[in-house]
């Protein structure tokens, strides 16, 4: 039981933040480093807290946690905003997602020899800030906030630290990125409006349309703004090409955060916002997501992948197509798809970040992406080809690895709502042992190409040191205390979802 | 009219609630007698004097000493003393005190004298503050007049310069006509309102109350429509909505660094001010008022972004810009018109984009050199590598402008946005949504321009650009609050927020 | 019990986990953790069989909604057996690779892929319901990968591996699809449960199916096996022969209650065919592991027919009696051959070892001397699985004739032919690589090698021998014997007949045929037949032209699509027209005093116009 | 007879106001400009007086007092830019007057 005498949540946002407060007020080099080991540990810390002790809280409203912080807009006329922050089942798994993801970034980010690193590492820990934000936050508005606030850096750091495509790449990523926020921060403005809440908490949000469900038109209008608006941000095909260009452009650290983490957001906004309190909108939509996911997502996209020549464009590619099983099991619209999804989510966090990570230590030691102009990498590196290989057997949802348990109980879920697209979903399983052993071939196995042969002629290639193989531990660490113990995040979860889903789902009557 | 009566009337002259604006007008008459007493080595300690002055003031406001007023009216009905009024004249003092912070700055570098800026700027501040709780279209003329005039001066201010002069004479003339077509319409509200033929005709048509009455009671008249889409012709000119926007660029490009800021956001607050009181008053032609503003939103949100969205000029930028952002704040007028807790989301979004606004011109004044005209977004390449500082406060207020949380443009949009749903303006919110994504463009160019490109540029020629202003402490410290404020009032709206909330 | 399965089942996997965390390095060390882990589940394996009892457990792993996927334990005669062969197999292999894999860089590596192995095949073993079968179906797969990979310098190699892999899944692709419907469709998928109660439906039947022609390489996913020899000879017996893909027969086993006849039908004939093809192919290969590998292709078909073959009605004092022959049949064929092709297996590698690494048969010769024990053992092999009378093989293959002349006439047939066969290739293999004179360099200087190399031959060369008198187990199999058809009377003469006929006819042509020499005689004598054979039947061509021309195609052409059309017609145009109307809107400043004035006008009217209502 | 005579009073503002108007527009010398923009506002006064002498109120006589004076300071800062902009420009032209645009 804990009995912490500070409140977890806040300072999980608070020292990420404090920390880049610093390093931007001009602490020195040396300091700031220092200092931002412990703004990347303390989240981690706080949600690996939150996770253990996540039973043994009382809870509020299906909130462990909860406390309220006043912004001045709360009071008794006002529009009901408010920093409340407090963790359910869906949102822990995040929480704690996204303090693994964050502390593995930041401590990659510190080993690597960027350029500016201490504003690379600002940008980082407010982006870290932003992310615990966002699945620790009870209130709508801030929940879309911190997502902004975890936004704002992944452009600077696409912008400054990107590839050769970085400018291009930045400004597809903003724009297309504000145009799905601003879809569905005007969804969940009309949220509220048509809900006559009092206030953006989304407890209250719960508890007033459980008592008064929305119109059906206005639930399918609602639905549609959060559907497309979060879809363009999970990538939903096809408002994804942001996605591989960004990736492809981004600095490790941003994409591993992004990819892992923050892209999540739209998609818990569908399970923890729109699915609950809109069951009329996301049965009317389904169909039209479900097919958009299993066909364009899943298929297309994943043939794509295939095509791919460059590795971090098939890792950006597969991180598109995974979205489609997530997408996939938030049209079933139950439990156990929303549940499976969490666990995608999760799981896909973790892995896609660990796949960036070895992307990036691979580039390092080949001096190129292009898939063509490797070969043999596993001679010279055998631990940096067993991590690889690890973290790509995990995407493809191999057992074992916490991808799996997501995959599997979406497709479980996906049979009792189409088996046609359960059918093309499945296919993926194949599909992404296509393109992920293909990739992990080229890379590390048979003899090495004559190009790569110049590179490691040139400079000897190493194995992973100490200080990138830690965060790569902690990524395939925590996929594999997941793949063998997914209990530990789905009790909390299957509770969680059936209190939000029953309600609504009795109405809908499915 | 006998002197008793007219005692009677001035019973009513209550200097007290005028206080501030009195003040600000003899700190300005000090000013000039200060320069003609003070020896000519003194004269640059005059800025700091009218500062001080304002912010003397300001704290005076914040402090609540006129207060006790809040709910009345003086002088006979020319003047109301509201709630948002109190609000109003802290926005302007501080507008008004942050014009001078950064007129020092480009002061600095013409060889032109001081005094007369601030004096006229003093003057000015007054008359705006004397302008939104004007009750009376005398008064409502005199102190918009005044303002117009005062601005005239201060666009051409920077008198040696071709471009400054053709922005002041445009805006004169621009201004003078849009005056103009105001005076004519109130001529004629004044005329119709007066007609004793009518059912509900007033003695007093040029009180707005009054003249509200009247229209309530007739609200279908002809010569009172034509008056209405005068006056808003005139008032649209000020807030620069479309279609009276097109003269926004070339002025703010020609005018000198610290009066585009004052147009930019004390001109148009004033604008939208007098819009909103009018909007109050002319509530019975909503048949009218609500399509016309409508269309007038969507125009001048589109055209904004869009005339903005290739602009390399960043005077011209924020100008435009400027007026995507009086789009958005029509919205919220438009949507005041049923919702009234848009008006609150007007005063909140003006008060976010007061001190974004002038985190950005306070950064360009610094970026800019002599020739002030001349000020382009290549001129910011490597702020991020030079001065960090100034890139942060750079970004964060065109972060804010843009709308990007946790900065309190976010929270401005995210009010106006609410007003809007609720008052079903989902046609409006739609072309928003357009604004802000092509916004974010220009916006991002901009910050593209200062954090992510080097300060060679790739020819090599890294003379083109002016040499930039060092951050003295002062000025530092003005940015660094504005900045900080920026964010604060994203996350925590507060006392603001509070009066927001009981509105 | 329950205690000794999960020990049974974690064991492995902490060897697995200690290797790979701490004796990457330590190759010697992993070696002896590995083989000492194979050596406890053998030991324990032994004890849970004959002293264990047998029953099942499990517990909740996972619950969302009305979803609870659960792990447990089921632990009958039929798991008991397999597991025994698991253990006795891999322990065999394990020692052997002690010797084989000695001078290998990556030991460490090899050694965990083992014991990976290990894991995931006794947890298919022990699974007691299908999502768990799934689970460590998907692992055994892994573990194949790791170990055919094993020498991932060579593009063989790795080709190979990922052909495996991707070949599995795509019979995954139905064996997850199938037991998914069948979840549905059940509400459960316990095995015990599905016994008692579930519905008949071809479709289900036959989408579990899949999963075992992946895994177990029939026609049409046979392409991955024989490539699969890339790996270590160790591996190639152990998991191409002996244990992993016969999983897909132990799988059928598992859920033989849900088979309906059509089903059953069409497994049969899956079952013969590949039987038959893969006969058919091992007889032009000239590797000797490929050989090998087509034969234990050949013999899954076996398996896979005879448990098609279904259920066996016969009347015992005068009552009808259905036993489910066709598991008894099935997995009597597998225990055997899980001894003799692990023998074959590990005496191809002892001779590849000894050769220095030479696989063509035609560069070997004359290692009856040279590797008298090796030989020796190796002629058992053989012997066992051309089914000499009175080897293991003889027995098994037997009641599987007899299960298909009681059933499928045709079938039998072919499954006949298939035995003329697999004693003309197992003969032509067997003379050709020992008798003669030494054909290579290699083969001059071969030599028998050690103790790790040998004792594992000699134990298995017993098993091969004694494997298939049912009566020398204990009596704790029975759940399994009991249902091997037994042929009496004149049908036993008949089967006995077949069977002798069929030996003579296969190995007596092959001794007459071929002579050790350094070519092939079929190749001199029918050019035309050998190539058909040495083709076998394009498939290899047909996938690789699938995947270049028309996978690979339409993945560059989405990809164009994607680049060209989505990312720039579309997105790029878009932004493109929106960039056109900014520089429209900007060349609307045209600087001009007049024109502004203009735009006052034009405002002042057009708000006139709505005053006066004509807007 | 009183109506009609308002009438005239403001039709004729109405017209001087729109010769002012047009006045602005169409003229290119800066000083016409504004003499057409001192006209509207006359015609702003013309109406003020009209009104407030046909409708009995003395608010509009009022105003016109405020409206001389402020059109004077306009006149006065006016010619105060075109001189100074004619030191500089060397024109009145109002065409000549776009270096600012785009």
């Amino acid at each position: 039981m804990s009995n912490l005498p500070f409140d977890p949540l806040l300072l999980a946002i608070a020292i990420p933040l404090a920390v880049a407060v610093a390093i931007a007020c001009g602490l020195p080099k040396r300091w700031s480093i220092r200092l931002a080991y412990v703004g990347f540990a303390a989240p981690a810390l706080m949600a690996l807290h939150t996770w253990f002790y996540f039973a043994g809280q009382t809870q509020v409203h299906g909130y462990a946690y909860l406390t309220n912080y006043s912004t001045g807009l709360d009071g008794i006329d006002g529009l009901g905003i408010s920093l409340k922050l407090g963790l359910n089942g869906i949102s822990l798994p995040l929480f704690v997602l996204a303090g693994l993801v964050g502390l593995a970034a930041g401590l990659y980010a510190i080993q690597s020899t960027a350029e500016r690193l201490k504003i690379y590492l600002m940008l980082l820990l407010v982006m870290q800030a932003g992310l615990m934000g966002v699945f620790a936050s009870v209130d709508v508005v801030f929940f879309y906030l911190f997502h902004e606030l975890a936004l704002i850096p992944t452009f600077i750091m696409i912008g400054i630290w990107g590839g050769r495509d970085r400018s291009y790449a930045a400004m597809k990523v903003t724009i297309y990125l504000t145009a799905g926020a601003m879809l569905s921060l005007i969804g969940l403005i009309a949220l509220y409006v048509k809900s006559g809440a009092p206030s953006f908490d989304l407890i209250t949000l719960r508890q007033i349309i459980a008592a008064r469900p929305l119109g059906e038109t206005v639930q399918n209008n609602i639905f549609a703004l959060l559907m497309f608006g979060f879809g363009i941000l999970v990538s939903l095909w096809p408002l994804h090409t942001w996605a591989p260009l960004g990736y492809g452009q981004a600095p490790s650290s941003a994409a591993m955060l992004h990819a892992g983490v923050l892209k999540k957001f739209g998609l818990y906004g569908l399970i923890q916002i729109a699915l609950p309190l809109l069951p009329h909108g996301a049965a009317h939509w389904s169909h039209t997501l479900a097919a958009l996911a299993a066909v364009g997502n899943v298929l297309i996209v994943g043939f794509i992948t295939m095509a791919q020549r460059d590795l971090k464009q098939v890792i950006g590619y597969s991180s598109v197509m995974h979205m489609g099983y997530a997408f996939l099991g938030i049209a079933c619209y139950s439990v156990l798809g929303a549940g499976g999804v969490v666990l995608l989510m999760v799981a896909h966090g973790l892995s896609v970040a660990l796949l960036f990570l070895l992307a990036t230590s691979i580039f390092h030691r080949t001096h190129t992406f292009e898939l063509t102009e490797m070969g043999g990498l596993a001679q010279k590196t055998p631990v940096l080809a067993a991590f690889f290989v690890a973290a790509t057997f995990a995407s493809i949802g191999l057992p074992g690895f916490a991808n799996f348990w997501g995959e599997l109980t979406i497709f479980v879920a996906l049979w009792q709502y189409s088996h046609c697209l359960t059918i093309i979903a499945i296919s993926g399983v194949v599909i992404s042992a296509v393109y992920g052993l293909r990739a992990a071939a080229k890379v590390f196995f048979g003899p090495p190409t004559e190009a790569f042969a110049r590179v490691a002629a040139q400079h000897p290639p190493s194995d992973l040191n100490w200080r990138e193989k830690l965060p790569a531990l902690i990524l395939l660490a925590a996929l594999l205390f997941i793949g063998f113990w997914p209990k530990s995040l789905s009790t909390p979860l299957d509770a969680t979802l059936h209190a939000v889903y029953a309600a609504p789902a009795a109405v809908s009557g499915k | 009219m006998d002197i008793a009566s007219l005692q009677t009337l001035a019973a009513n002259n209550d200097w007290l609630a005028i206080m501030p604006e009195l003040l600000l007008g003899c700190l300005a008459l000090a000013l000039l007698a200060l320069e003609i007493i003070l020896p000519a080595k003194l004269h640059s300690r005059l800025p700091a004097v009218a500062l001080l002055g304002v912010l003397a003031l300001l704290v005076f406001q914040l402090l609540g000493f006129t207060a006790g007023f809040v709910e009345s009216e003086s002088f006979n009905g020319l003047l109301v003393h509201s709630r948002e009024g109190q609000v109003m004249r802290v926005f302007f003092l501080l507008a008004a005190l942050l014009v001078g912070v950064i007129g020092t700055i480009s002061l600095a570098k013409q060889k032109l004298p001081h005094t007369e800026f601030y004096h006229i700027l003093l003057v000015v501040t007054a008359a705006m503050m004397l302008l939104v709780q004007s009750n009376h279209f005398v008064m409502l003329f005199v102190a918009l007049e005044t303002v117009t005039i005062g601005l005239y001066i201060l666009v051409s201010y920077f008198r040696s310069s071709p471009l400054t002069l053709e922005a002041g004479l445009k805006y004169l003339i621009m201004g003078a006509l849009s005056s103009s077509i105001l005076l004519f319409g109130i001529v004629l509200l004044y005329g119709v309102a007066g007609n004793p033929e009518l059912t509900g005709h007033t003695a007093s048509a040029m009180n707005l109350d009054s003249l509200h009455a009247f229209l309530a009671a007739n609200r279908h008249n002809f010569l009172a429509s034509v008056g209405i889409v005068l006056v808003l012709s005139g008032v649209a000119f000020k807030i620069a909505a479309f279609p009276f926007q097109i003269w926004v660029p070339d002025v703010y490009q020609g005018a000198p660094t610290p009066v585009t800021a004052f147009l930019a956001v004390a001109s148009k607050g004033a604008g939208f001010l007098v819009l909103l009181v009018l909007a109050r008053t002319f509530s019975p032609y909503a048949w009218l008022l609500a399509p016309v503003l409508t269309l007038m939103a969507a125009a001048t949100l589109l055209f904004g972004s869009l005339g903005a969205l290739t602009q390399h000029n960043v005077k011209r930028l924020m100008g435009l810009s400027g007026v995507s952002h009086a789009g958005f704040l029509l919205m919220g007028v438009v949507a005041a018109g049923t919702q009234s807790m848009a008006i609150g989301a007007i005063y909140f979004y003006l008060f976010a984009y007061l001190l974004a606004s002038f985190a950005v011109f306070g950064v360009m004044a610094l970026v800019a050199g002599p020739d002030d005209a001349d000020q382009e977004i290549s001129h910011y390449a490597g702020l991020a590598k030079d001065s960090p500082f100034l890139a942060l406060v750079l970004a964060i207020g065109l972060g804010s402008r843009a709308g990007i949380p946790p900065q309190a443009g976010f929270m401005g949009k995210l009010f106006i946005f609410i007003a809007a749903f609720k008052a079903g303006l989902y046609g409006l919110l739609t072309v928003a949504i357009v604004g802000v994504v092509i916004s974010i463009y220009y916006y991002f160019s901009w910050i593209r321009a200062a954090v992510f490109s080097s300060s060679t540029l790739p020819d090599g020629d890294a003379n083109a650009r002016p040499a930039r202003t060092p951050v003295s402490f002062t000025t530092g410290l003005v940015l660094g609050l504005l900045a900080f404020g920026t964010v604060l009032l994203g996350l925590y709206q507060g006392v603001l927020g509070q009066w927001l909330n009981t509105r | 019990m329950l205690q000794h399965a999960i020990l049974i089942l974690l064991l492995p996997l902490l060897s697995a986990a200690v290797i790979a965390l701490f004796l990457r390095r330590q190759g010697g060390i992993a070696a002896i953790v590995s083989t000492f882990t194979a050596a406890s589940i053998a030991a324990i394996a032994l004890i849970l069989a004959l002293h264990g009892g047998r029953g099942e457990n499990h517990v909740d792993w996972l619950t969302l909604g009305t979803f609870t996927l659960s792990l447990g334990v089921k632990f009958d005669d039929l798991a008991a057996l397999m597991l025994v062969i698991v253990g006795i197999v891999g322990l065999c292999v394990h020692v052997f690779s002690l010797g084989y894999m000695h001078d290998d860089g990556a030991k460490a590596r090899y050694f965990g892929g083992l014991s990976i192995f290990m894991f995931s095949m006794i947890g298919i073993v022990l699974a007691d319901n299908l999502f768990m079968i799934f689970i460590f179906w998907e692992l055994v797969g892994f573990s194949s990968w790791v170990l055919i990979n094993h020498w991932h310098e060579k593009t063989s190699a790795s080709d190979a591996s990922k052909k495996a892999f991707i070949t599995n899944r795509v019979g995954d692709f139905g064996f997850l699809i199938g037991i998914i419907w069948c979840y549905w469709a059940n509400g459960t998928v316990n095995l015990t449960q599905l016994g008692e109660h579930h519905v008949f439906s071809t479709a289900i039947a036959l989408l579990l199916f899949c999963g075992a022609v992946g895994k177990s390489a029939q026609l049409p996913l046979q392409v991955w096996l024989p490539d699969a020899m890339e790996g270590p000879t160790p591996v190639s017996a152990l998991i191409h022969a002996a244990t992993m893909v016969a999983a897909g027969i132990y799988m059928l086993c598992r859920i033989h209650v849900l088979m309906v006849p059509d089903a059953l039908t069409v497994i049969m004939w899956t079952g013969a065919a590949t039987a038959l093809y893969a006969a058919c192919c091992a007889i032009v290969q000239s590797d000797v592991k490929k050989v090998l590998a087509y034969s234990t292709l050949s013999q899954l078909g076996y398996m896979v027919a005879a448990f098609g073959l279904g259920s066996l009605v016969t009347e015992e004092n005068g009552t009808k009696v259905v036993i489910a022959a066709g598991v008894g049949a099935a997995m009597f064929h597998l225990t055997t051959h899980a001894f003799f092709k692990a023998l074959l297996f590990l005496g191809s590698g002892s001779v590849i070892h000894g050769c220095h690494h030479e696989q063509n048969i035609f560069k070997m010769g004359g290692l009856r001397t040279k590797m008298p024990l090796t030989f020796w053992t190796f002629t058992l092999g053989v012997a066992a699985i051309i089914g000499l009378p009175g080897l293991a093989g003889f027995f098994s293959k037997d009641a599987i004739l007899y299960l298909a002349f009681a059933n499928n006439k045709a079938v039998f047939a072919v499954l006949a032919f298939t035995a003329v066969l697999t004693a003309l290739y197992m003969t032509r293999v067997w003379r050709i690589t020992f008798f003669g004179a030494a054909r290579s360099e290699s083969a001059a200087h071969a030599h028998e090698g050690g103790l790790t190399l040998t004792l594992p031959l000699i134990v298995l060369a017993v098993l091969a021998v004694i494997g298939g008198y049912v009566g020398i187990y204990p009596k704790v199999f029975t759940g399994v014997f009991e249902l091997i058809p037994e042929a009496h009377g004149a049908d036993h003469t008949t089967i006995l007949i077949t069977s002798l006929v069929v030996l003579i006819l296969g190995a007596g042509s092959a001794l007459l045929f071929y002579k050790p020499s350094a070519t092939d005689a079929l190749e001199e004598r029918s050019p035309g037949l050998f190539r058909l054979l040495a083709s076998k039947l394009w498939f290899d061509e047909i996938y690789q032209w699938y995947l270049d021309k028309v996978q690979q195609r339409f993945a560059l052409l989405l990809n164009f699509l994607e680049q060209i059309f989505l990312a720039g017609f579309i997105v790029r145009g878009g932004a493109g027209l929106v960039g056109l109307f900014g520089l429209g809107a900007r060349a609307l400043h045209v600087g001009k005093l007049n024109v502004y004035l203009y735009w006052f006008l034009a405002g002042v009217v057009v708000l006139w116009l709505f005053a006066t209502g004509v807007l | 007879m009183i109506h009609a005579g308002l009438n005239a009073y403001v039709l004729l503002s109405a017209l001087l106001f729109a010769i002012g108007f047009f006045g602005v527009l169409l003229r290119k010398n800066t000083l016409v400009i504004f003499m057409g923009l001192e006209l509207m506002l006359v015609a702003s006064t013309l109406a003020l007086v009209a009104f407030s002498r046909f409708n009995g109120t003395l608010d509009g006589n009022v105003f016109v007092f405020f409206i001389l004076t402020i059109a004077a300071a306009e006149v006065a800062v006016g010619l105060a830019i075109i001189v100074a902009l004619f030191r500089s420009r060397r024109t009145v032209q109002v065409d000549e007057l776009n270096a600012l645009k785009h």
